[in-house]
């Protein structure tokens, strides 16, 4: 395998410890893996929203659109649209994905389009400095929720799964193997790929301790029925205390969105004929 | 007769649209100049709807209130437009429908008893609309071949039916006036929205991306149909948030795209407006203006969303905006607002409104200028890659991936020459001077396009100031009242020099603005320039030749 | 000493934050006038942050660039602030961080072993930012009661320890400086944003919903801190759109709402902003401006969205916009806004930036113009109720559900006076005047206000114009150079009258922005008026008190 | 009961034969009825997005907001935390609510606020003339998709469920003892409700033998148990020939969003004396 150093020279501002650095190691690990084996680097274009996530962009040096709090779906869309040779991954966050783009996420996965999301699923807004996101439990005390949050979290899997996601997996970032294999095996999957990753925040949400105890790994799990999936999925709601099953949930093989257009390549001189043509036949 | 209106009116539902085209179509084979205002509720059936097609012997683009002829499919119709009835009109009515038709003596009538004709032939009851046209041409003294070519051409089905049904109407009745000599060769007859999506695709347009929205829906039916023909990919995603972002993908990727709305989804496309602007990533919005403010009047037509298209977005950053006025420049500026955008890396709007967008009319492609490719600036191998390389233009070589030994990295934030995030204080001067520095080479090249357009002698000490749809209507008043035209068509960056040159010897300056406040009279306030005063319209309803001539009158009075 | 600055730095994580709070309100006991100015980039832990902490005699609103005190928790804070250093100024820094200090003669050093000092202590290590306070009091000549007090005041925990550290601090250094005797009473230190709720409050707010986004995040955190005790509802949902439509339902339902965000939250916002036009339906938004386009210099400064502001959703509807300049005038015009909002049923922005939002000052309470409650027009019982009943000043009279004997509707169509859809001509155009009237009223009422800010005698000649939180600075230069400060607070319904007469007499206008085009001269250009030169800055950064004098000597040199 | 017509002087603008009649008609019945048993007319509020659904605020003559395209739902919260009394009804489409407006539906449910949302799924953008929408079946020749549309449907239940809705039903236009019936008991659920109305577009989108072949009321039905709720919603997807359910699927008791504000009163002088003690404590 030849090695490259995806790192670019922008110094790295995560707070020390974060589980942002097991992500950004687990991806430049399987890139590097991945060009030997499967597509050129250049292939790959990374898209992320706004948050600390986000900056992963810059650690990376590969393609990328840094785009804009909650919107790295469509961006990612888009460009899987045009250049359908290209392997285009996002790195969201669980406000920017679950919350401010919630809506991009339902209609990526319902057009099964073939992109991976990677969520940074630290379950908090943390670069605003800490509030409570869609996936913080019941009674989150963030800035904007001092005496604790009202609301119960989304199970962002569960929603996937009921949005027609064709790959559901749910990782750590203090269990780096799994994660890595995750990673691959999402990027490599045809059809829309979402990995929840149980993103530690070390200074505003750190479940090190609670993960640890409860997360185990997904056995004796076929993950081509839609029910056993929705059944593991639903173990854990991201609130109460319960077994956390990491692994692969639901894979599924179909068209994706993006096959669906093959347009013919047209020619600056037949695009002058064919209006033409049509003004022609406006007489 | 050499320049007269039919109107033909009835409720959504009575296949309206479709007999205007077709009266369109007729009008335009016997070698008229056409044009066609469409007024309709925002509504799927019922309410009241009618058009205007107006014909005459040089090019027009304004319709009259006053008509010459008057289609009624109900009594509704009669009632609300017999106002507008010139002396010696002629009233074609269905006798079955309207009963008991009292008129001035001056209008003469013409009833057939279409619901009897139509139900006789076992046709379906829309097509009274055909049935009536047959007695048009009769009544004008169009020969059924030519209608019978017309319905042909239009109808994917029932085409016999149709025609028979024509030819009962035009058999019941008689000629009554008579049509002019043709004037020319017939030109195609297109609506606003074509000429705007044929200008995309002439600019090259790959991708078309919009969520469905009066007055730009039709443009995405229009290239949705075309999408095969022309190699497009169209897509209509979740919202228009979706849409504008996709689209920047779109363009990272290398392929031209565009989008289109109107007001209340436009709202929604700024912050990935602002994100063009700051990441250099190009776009072209069709902004299709409505009255407003919020859903305000759906269906109608409006220009007051200058300023916001002027200012939308946060920050600081060069923005193209054109406003055409009629659909040679519809055509012209919308594949050149793809050209400067990907030239200039910037977002590029196309302000239209529901009047330029619906109206219909006669297009001369003759008559539009050489549309020359401005090549965007690629990159040309240089290792390393710098995305935002600062050169003296500002403008950076492009390059799109899948590209080996290059690194493409776009970015929200602030940013240095290879697309890292920075926050430093001097490299965030450079790089938004650099942004900037775009303008001044954007208006350099502006220099060499008719940004303002004037009409009429530079002798003229008057002159109607009037930007996007209004052209028509303007121009056609100045010539017959011997005013000037004055029409600023690039809106952003303000062509200046130009403008100063077009007012030039102009003594009284009056605006002519479908909105409340004078927004171009406003824009060009902020310039120096005054506008002495304004004509304002600003219920929807586009100004009629004739409306508009009785409030310039007091105006120059 | 009279007139001082001290600089702490270090990394985030290393409680500069509140190390600059106690050393504001350290000096703010001792009788001084305290201005802070925070600097950090946008991250969590790590990067470089800082705080210029100035204290003075009387009341100021900006910092200097130059130092006479510099706290160093490491190296890089020396490296990057040592050219800040007037002559005579101390450093002090922990001496096990920074080994070998090299500095120019001119400057006094205090190295102290805080890294140990705290290790002996086995305090948490962030307490070495507390060693250093002590040093600091030690150093000036501040009695180690009154630190301690300070500290027991703004710990909730730890207190005995952090007492502890900087005693240990305390006893480590001597007494270089001595601080000036007190100049007045200690007033209360607080930040923009506190003042901005504050005045929500004062003002009647009820509900506040907002989605974090800086620099408008602290005050969704003090108004969610002050809920239970002001009987708030602070609600942060999914998106800036939830956000602001779910603000329009509160005042639907009658309740006073406010929103808050910055450019890229506010571009989200705008479809609402028209809808709030349209429907008349009241809300206030405060716009925190920094740097742009799009993601741009997240924690930085900038005035780049007065154009935006001013244009922002489709479709012409009044708005009223204030920016204020300092504190007093940030708590005024936050409840004025809500005041005037709801009177009038019309959207309010009031700007900020994050200069004046993260800026910490003085709040002198008593020099606030009285603010008396302005009534909303509400139902008298009159049946039937017409929600858009049209009267003289366009101001239908309010009635909010549960409402026997009144059905209240409001629509983001065009609509009569009952509030049903129409898309009559007639209608159209009298409802859009009855909108629009309310601007006429508005200008009357605000007659009664300050709208237009002048500092400085009417014989000088030379005038600096700004805006917002530019204030503070360009009125301590204009005292000290004798030029005059012309300061806009309402920016719309832009106040003509009272800036003309603001202007009269100037012979020399200078814009002074945190932008790159000059928006304010933009502005005022559109009325006539023009600026002779700008003084331009966009790197984020604000304006330097020394910095600016000397841009401000090259204009009117 | 008292009979008050409920109508308003305004010109009905719907295709005749269109199902908003009857969505129209039985609001009107159950509005009816429930003034006298339940709260007073004045107690409603009723808010739309855009479309020919959102038309439904004009006919009726009763408390309203009339909002943009795909907003109804936060206007409609904002409402009810303010005035906890009110009984705040949505009225909204397909395109508004389960496209544009997706987002705010998923978190209008996930808190549970005691709303009632009816969408009018006609499986179309109707006013617009006529384009596919987050329902309509692959292959759908809207304007915008005039070769057949290329995504496969949302089932929009399926969503709701996994956003924690606490009622979800299902009826159709021409089905009205059943949709009252519905109407009736999603308004008086205490909690996020809502009610999929297959409603016939009888100009873009006619349905009705569709349904009418397929439709069947649910019997034995266990609406408290989710799993169950779950097999009956994904029945049908949709998209695919199947039988469809009517009825109540699913039913929950939970304490609901607003419930949870309870700020005591202020007066106007409270307010200043807590701001003058705030600001001693800053000094
Ligand atoms: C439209 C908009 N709203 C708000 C923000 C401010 N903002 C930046 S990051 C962020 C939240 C980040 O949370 P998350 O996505 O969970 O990322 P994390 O920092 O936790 O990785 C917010 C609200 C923004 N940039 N844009
Ligand atoms: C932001 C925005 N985008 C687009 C529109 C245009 N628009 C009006 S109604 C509508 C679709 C209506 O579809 P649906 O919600 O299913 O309602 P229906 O007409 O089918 O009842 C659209 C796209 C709008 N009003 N606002
Ligand atoms: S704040 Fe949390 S998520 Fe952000 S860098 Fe620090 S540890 Fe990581
Ligand atoms: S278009 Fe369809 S949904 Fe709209 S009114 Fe007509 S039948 Fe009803
Ligand atoms: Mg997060
Ligand atoms: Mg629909």
């Amino acid at each position: 395998m030849s090695q490259t150093n995806l790192g670019s020279y922008s110094p790295n501002t995560w707070c020390p410890g974060c589980g942002n650095f097991s992500i950004l190691n687990g991806i430049k690990t399987v890139l590097n893996e991945l060009k030997d084996t499967a597509f050129p680097l250049e292939n790959v274009v990374i898209v992320t929203g706004i948050g600390c996530h986000a900056k992963i962009v810059d650690y990376l040096n590969v393609n990328s659109f840094y785009a804009i709090h909650g919107r790295a779906l469509p961006v990612a869309e888009g460009i899987k649209i045009a250049k359908p040779a290209l392997k285009v991954i996002c790195f969201a966050g669980d406000g920017d994905a679950y919350g401010e783009g919630l809506e991009h996420l339902v209609f990526a996965a319902k057009r099964n389009i073939d992109i991976t999301v990677i969520i940074h699923n630290n379950r908090s807004y943390s670069l605003t400095a800490f509030q409570y996101s869609p996936t913080s439990f019941v009674g989150f005390k963030g800035r904007s929720t001092p005496h604790g949050s009202i609301e119960a979290p989304l199970n962002p899997l569960e929603l996937m799964l009921a949005s027609r996601a064709t790959f559901l997996a749910r990782g750590t970032s203090h269990g780096l193997p799994l994660l890595m294999r995750l990673f691959k095996e999402s990027i490599m999957h045809k059809g829309f790929a979402l990995v929840d990753v149980l993103q530690v925040c070390v200074t505003y949400n750190n479940l090190y301790e609670y993960y640890a105890k409860r997360v185990y790994e997904l056995q004796d799990h076929d993950a081509n029925d839609p029910m056993a999936a929705l059944t593991r999925i639903r173990e854990w709601d991201y609130n109460s205390d319960a077994s956390i099953a990491l692994g692969v949930f639901y894979r599924k093989e179909a068209t994706t969105f993006e096959e669906k257009f093959a347009p013919p390549h047209i020619t600056t001189q037949e695009r002058d004929v064919r209006i033409k043509q049509l003004l022609r036949e406006s007489i | 007769m050499e320049d007269f209106s039919v109107l033909i009116g009835g409720k959504a539902g009575f296949g309206i649209d479709k007999a205007t085209l077709i009266l369109g179509h007729l009008l335009n084979q016997c070698g008229y100049r056409i044009y066609i205002y469409h007024d309709y509720p925002s509504l799927i059936r019922g309410g009241h709807t009618f058009s205007i097609i107006r014909a005459a012997q040089t090019k027009i683009a304004a319709h009259r209130n006053k008509i010459e002829l008057l289609m009624a499919l109900n009594r509704e119709t009669i009632d609300l437009h017999q106002a507008r009835l010139n002396d010696g009109a002629l009233v074609i009515y269905d006798s079955d429908a309207v009963k008991e038709l009292v008129l001035s003596r001056q209008i003469r009538t013409l009833g057939l008893p279409v619901g009897k004709i139509v139900k006789d032939e076992n046709a379906h009851e829309v097509m009274r609309n055909i049935c009536m046209i047959g007695a048009f041409a009769k009544a004008i003294g169009i020969p059924m071949e030519t209608l019978a070519k017309i319905i042909t051409e239009n109808f994917p089905k029932e085409v016999e039916m149709n025609v028979k049904v024509a030819e009962r109407g035009f058999a019941a009745a008689e000629t009554v006036k008579s049509i002019a000599p043709p004037a020319a060769e017939p030109l195609p007859l297109i609506s606003g929205s074509q000429a705007i999506g044929l200008g995309l695709i002439k600019g090259g347009l790959q991708d078309y991306v919009a969520y469905p929205m009066t007055p730009t829906t039709p443009l995405l039916h229009f290239l949705a149909e075309q999408a095969n023909d022309f190699s497009l990919k169209v897509i209509h995603p979740e919202s228009e948030i979706g849409v504008m972002l996709m689209a920047l993908g779109f363009a990272y990727a290398g392929e031209r795209a565009a989008v289109g709305t109107s007001g209340g989804g436009f709202c929604l496309m700024t912050e990935g407006l602002s994100l063009s602007g700051m990441s250099e990533v190009p776009i072209v919005i069709v902004l299709g203006q409505r009255p407003g403010p919020s859903t305000g009047l759906p269906t109608y037509s409006g220009q007051t969303d200058l300023h916001f298209a002027l200012n939308a977005g946060q920050g600081e950053f060069v923005r193209f905006i054109v406003a055409p006025g009629d659909l040679e420049e519809a055509y012209y500026w919308s594949a050149q607002a793809l050209n400067l955008a990907w030239k200039y890396q910037i977002p590029a709007i196309v302000l239209t409104d529901k009047n330029l967008n619906e109206g219909i009319g006669n297009f001369d492609i003759r008559s539009v200028a050489e549309i020359p490719e401005i090549p965007p600036v690629t990159w040309e191998g240089k290792v390393p890659y710098k995305r935002y390389e600062v050169g003296e233009s500002g403008i950076s070589p492009l390059a799109f991936a899948p590209q080996k030994d290059a690194v493409i990295k776009v970015n929200s934030y602030e940013h240095d020459e290879f697309g890292i995030t920075t926050e430093e204080s001097t490299v965030t001067k450079k790089m938004q001077d650099k942004r900037l520095r775009k303008e001044k080479y954007l208006r350099e090249e502006l220099k060499g396009f008719r940004t303002v357009n004037t009409y009429g002698n530079d002798d003229r000490s008057t002159a109607l100031l009037c930007w996007g749809s209004n052209k028509g209507v303007c121009r056609e008043l100045a010539e017959k009242l011997g005013l000037k035209v004055v029409q600023p068509v690039v809106l952003s960056p303000f062509p200046e020099d130009a403008f100063r040159k077009a007012v030039g010897g102009v003594k009284k300056l009056i605006a002519v603005e479908n909105n409340a406040t004078g927004q171009l009279a406003r824009l060009i306030k902020s310039y120096g320039f005054c506008a002495d005063s304004m004509i304002l319209k600003y219920d929807g309803r586009p100004f009629a030749l004739d409306e508009l001539e009785t409030s310039v009158k007091e105006a120059i009075r």
